[in-house]
C-alpha cells in the first residue's frame, strides 16, 4: 500500500521529519506543510536529509512555502501542490498518515 | 471518494484547524464527499460561538460554521474533549446546570464513537493537529 | 470486513494531554470490532513507564488503564526498539502488559512486540487508519 | 519578594497552566507576593466557567478561581487574545452583541498593557507555556 | 529607571500564533519607556523573511509590521547567525529593518544586529524580564 | 547575573534543550520541567550534554519526574527539587528565562 505521510514541523526545531523519514516506507510520498515546509528549502540538513531518502517521493504545500517567503529557495524536484493538489494526493494513495 | 477530517487543535495557536479548513474546502469543489468533520483534543474550541477576532482576521469558527451550512457538513465536537474545555450546547450546559452556553451553529456534540464511525464509513481520514 | 486501525503515539504523557485523550479514543474504539494496533515511537514509549505517580503534580494517574487493554481485545502493541534505546530504557523499564488467549484456553500472552524500526515501518504500512496522538 | 506569573497555554492540552498553578500556589505559601497572573495566548481558555471535566480529575479553571479567592490575585485575561479565542465577560459579550458570556470568578479582562506593568512592578516575571 | 525587556522569539510564523501575538505585546510594550531589545534565534529567524504572501493559507500577513518596528524607537533586534546558517539563511534572505536616529540629524539606520551564538548569550545575560515566544 | 533557565520539552523530540545549553551562561543554572525532565535521566545523549555544560548547574522538578515514573533514573549531581524548591531557585537567581 501506497501512503501519504503528511509532516507540519520544522525539522529544525522538532524530531519529527526524521521519525516520518525513518518509518516511511519506498514509494511512499511525504508531503510537508505548515511549518514542515522549511524541510523543502536548500542549504541545510533537511535538505541533505531529502536527498538521501531513496525511493520516497516528496512534495510541499505550496500557499504554506508562499506564505513564509521560502517559495523561491524550495529544493529541485519537490512537488509543489496546492489545496487541490492535496486532495489529489490523498485520493491518489491509499492511507494517509498525519505525523504531528 | 469520501473524507473524513479529524482536527486536534484549536484556532489561532496553531494553523491545524485553517489547513483542514482549507483542505476541506478544496475536497468539496473537486465534488468528493466529506462524511465527517471530527474536533478532539483543543480541536473542540473551534466551536465557539463567541469569538469576535480582529476585523483584518479571518473568523475561523464562523468560516467552519458558514462551510457546513453551504455543504451540508456533519461537524462532530467530542464531547469529552468540549466538557473539559467548556465548550457546551444549550442541552448539555443545562444538564451540568451550567447558565450559558457557546457552541457555534452547525457544530454538534457527541461520542468518540462517531470518529471511530468516521474511519470505518470514509476512504480516507486525514488527521490535522500538532 | 473489519479495517486495521492504528493508534500511533509519539508524544509523553502529562506534558500534553494527547496520551490521555488518545486511551480514550482506544478504549471506545475496542467496542467496534475493528482490527486494532498501537505504537509506541519515539517520546510515546514514556506513555508505558513502570512506576508513574502524579498525585504531587495534581493530575490523574491513567497509566494503570494500560493494563486493562488486554480485557479490552487491545493486545497488539508495537513498541519501537531503537525509540527505547536512545532514550537509555530497555523492556524492563515499561509495563509488562497481558492478555488472556481464549483459543489457548485463556493462556496469559505478551500484548507489548519489541520490533525494529524498519519492521514497525512495515506495520504502518499495512493500516488502513492511523490515528496520531 | 515580588512575582508574576504569564500563562500562555489553555487547560489539559498541555500542562503549562497546572505548572503555573503549582508555582503561584508555592509561592504564596512561602510568604511571597504574587502581583499578578496574566493569561495570554491560548492561556485566555483558562478563564471559562463551562468546563466540566470528569470527577476524577481536576478542574484548572476552578482551581485557579479558588486559589485568586483565598489569595486575593489580580487574574487578567488578555483581551486581544481572548476576542479571537470566545472568552467573554458580560460587558464585553454584550458590547459585541452577542448572547452568552463564559468569564469565570476571579478572572478580568484588560490589555497587554498589564503584562507590561506586570514585568516593571515585579522582582521576578515568569512565563509558563509551550 | 527603564528596565531591559527582552523579547525572545523562536517560532516560525503562521504555523503558530506566538510571532503575531509576540508582536503584539511588543507594539504595546513600546509605549512604557523601557530598554527593550528583540531577538531571534532557532525558527524565530524566519518571522523577518521577505516576500511573505500569505493569501491563499487565509491568514494576515503581519510581515510588514516589523518594518515599522523602528517608529516606535524599538531597534535593536538581535538575530543569531548559526540560526540563519544552520537554514540557510543569510541576512538577504531578511526583510532590511531600519530607524532613523534623532540624535544624528535623523540619519537611518540598521536594525538588525547579527550576533554570533556566544554575543547573544552576553545580551540574554544582561535583561531584567525576558518575555518567551 | 545569575540566570534560572526553565526547559520543558523533552531533549529527543524537540531542539529547546539544546538551544538553551547554547546560549546559557556559565553561573546559570538550568530546571528541567514538565516533559523536560527526561533530559535528566541516564543512558542517553541528554546525559552527555548535561556532563559536557561546564559550569552550568542543573535541577529537576522531582514531581514532574516522579508522575513520568523516570525519579529512580535520574543522574547523579542533579539537584531535585519541589515546587517550592523552584520557587527558591526563581527568588535565589536574578531573572528566571523560559525556554518554551
Amino acid at each position: 500500500m501506497a501512503t501519504l505521510h503528511t509532516v507540519n514541523k520544522s525539522p529544525f526545531e522538532s524530531a519529527t521529519f526524521e521519525t516520518c523519514l525513518g518509518l516511511a516506507k519506498s514509494g511512499s510520498t511525504v508531503l510537508l506543510i505548515e511549518d514542515g515546509v522549511y524541510a523543502a528549502t536548500t542549504g541545510n540538513s533537511a535538505a541533505d536529509a531529502i536527498s538521501n531518502a531513496e525511493g520516497i517521493n516528496f512534495a510541499v504545500l505550496g500557499p504554506d512555502a508562499k506564505a513564509r517567503g521560502v517559495e523561491s529557495k524550495l529544493a529541485d524536484g519537490i512537488k509543489v501542490v496546492d489545496y487541490t493538489g492535496f486532495v489529489e494526493l490523498a485520493a491518489e494513495h491509499d492511507t494517509v498518515q498525519a505525523w504531528l | 471518494m469520501k473524507f473524513s477530517i479529524q482536527v486536534n487543535e484549536g484556532p489561532y495557536q496553531h494553523q491545524a484547524s485553517d489547513t483542514a479548513y482549507q483542505f476541506t474546502k478544496a475536497a468539496l469543489a473537486a465534488g468528493h464527499e466529506i462524511f465527517r468533520v471530527f474536533f478532539y483534543h483543543d480541536g473542540v474550541n473551534n466551536a465557539t460561538r463567541l469569538a469576535v477576532p480582529p476585523q483584518d482576521d479571518r473568523n475561523v469558527s464562523a468560516q467552519w460554521s458558514e462551510l457546513a451550512k453551504e455543504n451540508d457538513l456533519d461537524m462532530v465536537v467530542c464531547i469529552a474533549a468540549a466538557q473539559r474545555r467548556g465548550i457546551m450546547d444549550a442541552d448539555e450546559a443545562k444538564r451540568q446546570g451550567l447558565d450559558a452556553d457557546n457552541i457555534a451553529d452547525g457544530f454538534r456534540i457527541s461520542g468518540l464513537g462517531q470518529l471511530i464511525e468516521a474511519g470505518i464509513e470514509s476512504d480516507r481520514l486525514l488527521v490535522f493537529g500538532a | 470486513m473489519a479495517k486495521k486501525f492504528m493508534y500511533l503515539n509519539r508524544k509523553a504523557p502529562y506534558g500534553t494531554v494527547y496520551a490521555l485523550e488518545s486511551l480514550e479514543v482506544v478504549l471506545i474504539g475496542a467496542a467496534f470490532d475493528q482490527d486494532v494496533s498501537l505504537a509506541f515511537v519515539g517520546d510515546g514509549v514514556y506513555q508505558l513507564t513502570k512506576g508513574q505517580k502524579t498525585d504531587d503534580i495534581g493530575q490523574k494517574n491513567f497509566s494503570p488503564t494500560y493494563s486493562a487493554l488486554g480485557d479490552y481485545d487491545v493486545n497488539k502493541i508495537y513498541v519501537e526498539k531503537e525509540s527505547l534505546e536512545e532514550r537509555g530504557l530497555s523492556l524492563d523499564d515499561l509495563q509488562h502488559l497481558v492478555w488472556e488467549d481464549e483459543d489457548e484456553d485463556w493462556a496469559e500472552k505478551d500484548s507489548i512486540r519489541l520490533v525494529s524500526r524498519a519492521e514497525l515501518a512495515d506495520v504502518l504500512a499495512e493500516q488502513d487508519i492511523t490515528l496520531s496522538f
